[in-house]
């Protein structure tokens, strides 16, 4: 599929783009459409560890996890639900092994919709399995031919949605991002993930449009959630949480590149940077925030509801709890935050809760401030100004977010002085980069090189 | 208050899925076409104690034997109940009036006659030590007094050596247990071990809102049951198949 | 303590009622005021099973769970939180177990309240002890003297509320509400539920008062809440969800009377009948929903938000999960719904949330339309118009609630064919029934002591 | 956009708590006062290798022994780094710039002699088989290198084998997993049976994001580390209290 670089923006203003509606809806599964005037949860489930045994086992597990899941949706009347898979590593490895589970999930959830009418779709989120024990192994090879095998089966055997947290980048940007520097992280994400991102979605998109599925997203999981995560709680002591939204502001300019390939939403779950993707492209996303409080902590549980389109958990172990099993269990406190926006959007009063949501999170930490979506449509508009140039793209929502922490530390987001002061840093390195992106290229090229002793080039074609 | 669309938030699955029939036609169809048998039938389902009685009373005027009516027109009556009830065309108080209709026959029956009724089987029910929820635990009991199952009940909170202690006593063909809280279901394993320990392999239906599949697979004798109504299709099973623990649970382990 | 029925509302109209506020504040604990303003989490918390071998290690394990939640809340900038511990058996039973657990846990709290300033209060909810195995045993006697004493050490100890689930009546109301006998239901919450009420909490109130704590609310879990659960979702086939609510409604009247003895609130988070409680005695309430589905599946997730001040999580067993331990995912969870309804608050839009909240379930069944403020609101009046009447103000509010729906069938809100007929047939019943109190009481008396066999109406001061 | 303010929906306790002393001025505090190790502590503190490397030259060319510097130079920066760190006052990139400086500060001190520092002992670290997320035990090792110890990396998605027989060939005083996944995290059981099979009773420390205290309970070496910083204090607590498996999760055991 040709690559089509995004250089507006799908929303004349911010003040558009509310949860539930997508400029560019997506219909999928059984009597679903996402992003075109409700949201719908989406649920996630991670099986027991004693299930991976077998692949008997696992699909066993998944059966049971689907049909908990849609018994409790009719249980409490939800008229719609999407469930995702994000393959253990087993099912990926042996694409035969996703094939049968996807097959064993839509068994079930076309009973229920026949049964019952409930709308519903199902999601397989391949894992990224291109790596050794040592390097990255993201091009040609027999890695990659599993790995697209991977999607191929599922997408022919009941998954009505593709997607992936793809890790191009990473080994450079762990490095960086321990070290405070900045630069690196604009090379690892911005860069070397939007390339790697490039190759893997044009075939992932084709794979999809083949077998008439969904190519769906991309999150920068592996990168700017890593951020977030070592960032943490505000009395965490690891990473500046003004560096990490660093790191999502750059993340933007890359997980965009899945629509720019050929994928059409909805985006995953797990990336806090959809926000501004949705502005750009206008494609439905999914989010989580404070009902996937199962899989981690954030600073903006209200906020990433904002302008979501799937409402998601993240992910959550499968196992019993008083309520009954901890799918049912958060599917359930899913699908009643999803009545709450219908509510609002069959009522008119979807803004005001949107800016309820955003406004409970976005004084939290700087990063809840720059997504709050009037800030993250300037990120996008940042990013799409320069949309040709991705290099360039990148820098800009890293320089916007920068500026947009600085003007609300002038008003009511407090910062630390520490905060403040890696803010300060960072700017003054990014400040310091070149324009060029041959030339930022090059100089990274031979920096990590040499510091990073997992970093290959060829990974990405270079050199 | 604002003004909105409830189809556009939710769907009333039950509105939208009930039954053409009412559960009196759907009950008509099943009672026996019997002229002695069929009052019998269909007062148990209406739940008439009076009504039932007043048909035994017929039936054995006719000519009926006491005993033999309790097969022949109480059980069989309580099946249509049971039947509508798993087939979600009644509910459960209908079943609990029908349950006690048709004990107050079973009396009626045996008052009439110095014959015993050969029993179907002995169930122990109980409730963990330490916890006072009983409604499931009475629940279950009724069902399967409703299924022709002799129910002993020990009641709540009842110490583990006295469970066991009944079991030896009672020889039942099966034990139930119910907890409600995590902090007094592991008394079940404590009683597994210890008819383990004194040679008992009875199956150990358990139960309750706290109990899960997982804890129960946990014990040797342990077979999980999500509803009442489980408990008697457990017993009916092992009347059945014999009491395989290992088969109790492919057919009752759903999660 | 003196009785002083309510005959009067405490607000003059339903649209007075919003989350936050109460007509009567509560102050608590460290720096806590509850229904002054905002709302606050009230995390609930079981012990794992394991931990109940020893003192030693339930305390341990409480303190565990204690300083989960109160790290969670300042990672994640919560200004306020309570604990509400649920005495397991051995705590009440042994009351220097429960005072032990109190004072380790306000110990922790009180840590974290002079380190960071964080607002905190401790509810201990004391296990309603008075029964043995055949019978309960509601007065006089060594259980009495016990249960007594638990509230007093737990008083003495760090709990800064306290609290019970009492059971007065359930032996009529177990048997009854399997019978679709709604006289039966009214016997067992209205009149013994209230008359055991009443004796309790004159009693509890005077121990709150002179140990200086708060003596909170009581919630008629052993009865409404056991007819809501085998009501259970729209598919169940156990109880038709249009009794459920008459049970719920009939509930009111008798949670009433902690508060009419001397109880001062907030009102315990699994009483549902809190929304018709508010409106009548101002107090402020706990509520659970959609953030409690670890412990429970309800049909208004969202709905039972509209007017509460403490946000629960009912109950979770203390174990691990990928976001941490389960009581630092729910209060996280709860936190983030207080910060929504928190910012409506502060935004002057805690009004249009509230209907959105209470219109996402009212539609649901028979009982979110009941509890729905504006109803709720109206049960209210019909308890406080025969307030001094313990039996007339029951039967009030159960027919009120029968109007209520049948009012609501004729406009949006649907009901089975069998729903609808489970509720002309407890109208009749009901209607059938006489205005004379005593007459009643005597009718009952003969039936039930005929009928039940575990009931011993000594244990209301009855024959 | 509504208006709130943010103070009545939440509260920035980082912010709120933050020492009124900076880092730099917190560093200055603890720095040695010695006039040769002063400058070296400080490059080691504030990561930057050319001056530490700098500083160790003049202090040989002062006469210093090279092998000494290490234990008394460039590891008393180190513990100010980690001291503060500890305190909350510096944050883990700090850290691991200043890692970064002490390490070639001790291969530069290794380039001026024949000698061989005494080595403090040895760390085995890996990533559970099947699980690729390696940033937590890629911040781990840095921490125990930081500490001084020898670290043999595994690298990620290690197996079971291969991490067994790094520990029959490296002999270290510790073994570290970790896991971020559930299907993943079971190998470190396997790894403790088949060390306790070989007589290995080395303590194995557990940590990553699926890994839980109860989880790491359930095998004998099993000691659960919640934080990274955990995993040098614990081969400190090894050093000086011994391998007591007991002892160590009494210190480190929190949940
Ligand atoms: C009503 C209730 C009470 C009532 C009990 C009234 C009664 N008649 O039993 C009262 C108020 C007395 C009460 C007291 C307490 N309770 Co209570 N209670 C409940 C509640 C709300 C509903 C239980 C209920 O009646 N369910 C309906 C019945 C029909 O369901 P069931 O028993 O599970 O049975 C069904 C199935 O499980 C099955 N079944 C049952 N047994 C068996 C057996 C077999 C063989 C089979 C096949 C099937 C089967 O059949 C039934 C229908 O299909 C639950 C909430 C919940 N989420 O469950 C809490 C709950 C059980 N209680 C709880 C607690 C903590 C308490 C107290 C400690 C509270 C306190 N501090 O006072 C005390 C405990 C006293 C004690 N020592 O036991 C917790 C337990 C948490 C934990 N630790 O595990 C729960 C889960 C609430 C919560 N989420 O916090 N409680
Ligand atoms: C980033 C990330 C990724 C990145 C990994 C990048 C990397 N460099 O490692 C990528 C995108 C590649 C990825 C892939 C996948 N991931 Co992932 N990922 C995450 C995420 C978001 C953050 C992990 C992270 O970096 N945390 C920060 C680090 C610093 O934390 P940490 O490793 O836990 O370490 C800290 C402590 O634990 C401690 N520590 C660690 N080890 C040790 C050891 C000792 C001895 C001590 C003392 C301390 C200690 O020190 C650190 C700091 O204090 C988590 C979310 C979460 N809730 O954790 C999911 C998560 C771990 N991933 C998950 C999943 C499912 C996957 C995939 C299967 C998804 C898919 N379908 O593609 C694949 C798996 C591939 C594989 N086979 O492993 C699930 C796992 C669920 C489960 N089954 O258990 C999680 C929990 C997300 C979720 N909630 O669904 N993921």
């Amino acid at each position: 599929m040709p690559v089509t670089r995004c250089t507006k923006m799908a929303y004349a203003s911010a003040d558009e783009m509310v949860f539930g509606k997508a400029v560019k809806p997506v219909k999928a599964g059984l009597g679903l459409e996402i992003g075109a005037g409700y949201t719908t949860p989406e649920v996630n489930y991670a099986p027991r560890p004693e299930a991976g045994e077998s692949k008997e086992k696992l699909v066993k597990e998944y059966e049971r996890i689907t049909t908990d899941i849609m018994a409790r949706m009719v249980q409490i009347g939800a008229p719609s639900v999407v469930l995702e898979t994000e393959h253990v590593q087993q099912m990926s490895n042996n694409p035969e092994w996703g094939a049968a589970v996807a097959h064993a999930q839509k068994t079930i959830m076309e009973d229920y919709h026949d049964e019952y009418g409930i709308k519903c779709a199902l999601r397989h989120t391949i894992g990224d399995i291109r790596e050794s024990r040592e390097y990255l192994e993201l091009r040609g090879g027999n890695k990659y031919n599993v790995f697209m095998e991977a999607f191929e089966q599922c997408a022919q055997n009941g998954a009505d949605m593709l997607a992936v947290e793809s890790m191009g980048g990473k080994e450079v940007f762990d490095y960086a991002i321990l070290r405070n520097d900045m630069p690196g992280v604009l090379y690892g994400i911005g860069v070397l993930g939007s390339m790697d991102m490039e190759m893997i979605w044009q075939d992932i998109a084709s794979v999809a449009k083949k077998n008439n599925v969904i190519a769906s997203g991309d999150t920068d999981c592996a990168q700017a959630n890593t951020a977030m995560f070592i960032a943490g709680g505000l009395l965490d002591k690891n990473l500046a949480h003004t560096l990490a939204i660093i790191a999502r502001s750059i993340s933007a300019a890359r997980s965009l590149v899945a629509y720019e390939a050929g994928a059409v939403g909805p985006g995953k779950d797990c990336g806090y940077e959809n926000s501004i993707i949705k502005a750009i492209a206008g494609v439905p996303i999914a989010q989580e925030g404070k009902t996937s409080t199962c899989a981690h902590s954030d600073l903006m549980g209200n906020l990433t509801m904002q302008c979501c389109d799937l409402w998601s958990n993240e992910s959550v172990e499968y196992h019993g709890e008083f309520g009954g099993t901890t799918v049912q269990c958060w599917a359930e406190t899913l699908a009643y935050d999803c009545a709450l926006m219908n509510v609002a959007l069959d009522s008119g009063n979807e803004k005001m809760l949107r800016d309820m949501l955003a406004a409970s999170d976005m004084y939290r930490d700087a990063q809840g401030y720059v997504l709050a979506y009037q800030n993250a449509y300037r990120v996008g508009q940042a990013i799409a100004k320069d949309g040709n140039d991705i290099y360039l793209r990148a820098k800009n929502a890293a320089l916007e977010s920068i500026k947009i922490v600085e003007e609300g530390a002038r008003g009511k987001l407090e910062l630390s002085r520490f905060e403040s002061k890696a803010l300060a840093d960072a700017k003054a390195a990014l400040e310091a980069l070149t324009d060029d992106k041959e030339q930022f290229m090059s100089d990274c090229l031979t920096k990590y090189k040499e510091e990073v002793k997992v970093f290959k080039p060829e990974n990405y074609g270079l050199k | 208050m604002i003004d909105i669309d409830p189809s556009d938030i939710l769907v009333r699955y039950n509105v939208k899925m009930e039954k053409e029939m009412t559960p009196e036609e759907a009950a008509e169809d099943l009672y026996p076409k019997d002229s002695t048998v069929y009052p019998i039938a269909k007062a148990i389902f209406e739940g008439e104690e009076d009504d039932v009685v007043e048909g035994l009373e017929k039936a054995i005027d006719s000519g009926k034997d006491p005993i033999s009516l309790i097969d022949e027109a109480l059980m069989v009556g309580m099946r249509v109940v049971t039947k509508l009830y798993d087939e979600g065309v009644i509910f459960l108080p209908n079943v609990m009036m029908s349950a006690d209709a048709m004990l107050a026959g079973i009396e009626y029956c045996k008052s009439q006659t110095s014959e015993v009724p050969e029993p179907k089987g002995k169930v122990v029910c109980h409730v963990a030590e330490g916890d006072v929820h009983d409604i499931g635990k009475n629940i279950v009991a009724a069902l399967l007094r409703a299924a022709g199952y002799d129910v002993v009940d020990l009641g709540r909170d009842v110490p583990v050596d006295e469970v066991v202690a009944a079991v030896e006593k009672e020889n039942p063909l099966m034990l139930t247990g119910t907890a409600l809280m995590t902090t007094t279901m592991y008394a079940f394993k404590e009683i597994n071990d210890k008819l383990m320990e004194k040679g008992y392999r009875i199956p150990f239906a358990c139960g309750g809102g706290a109990v899960n599949q997982d804890f129960v697979s946990q014990y040797d004798l342990g077979v999980y049951g999500e509803e009442a109504a489980d408990a008697p299709k457990m017993a009916d099973f092992i009347k059945e198949h014999g009491d395989n623990i290992v088969k109790l649970r492919e057919q009752f382990h759903r999660h």
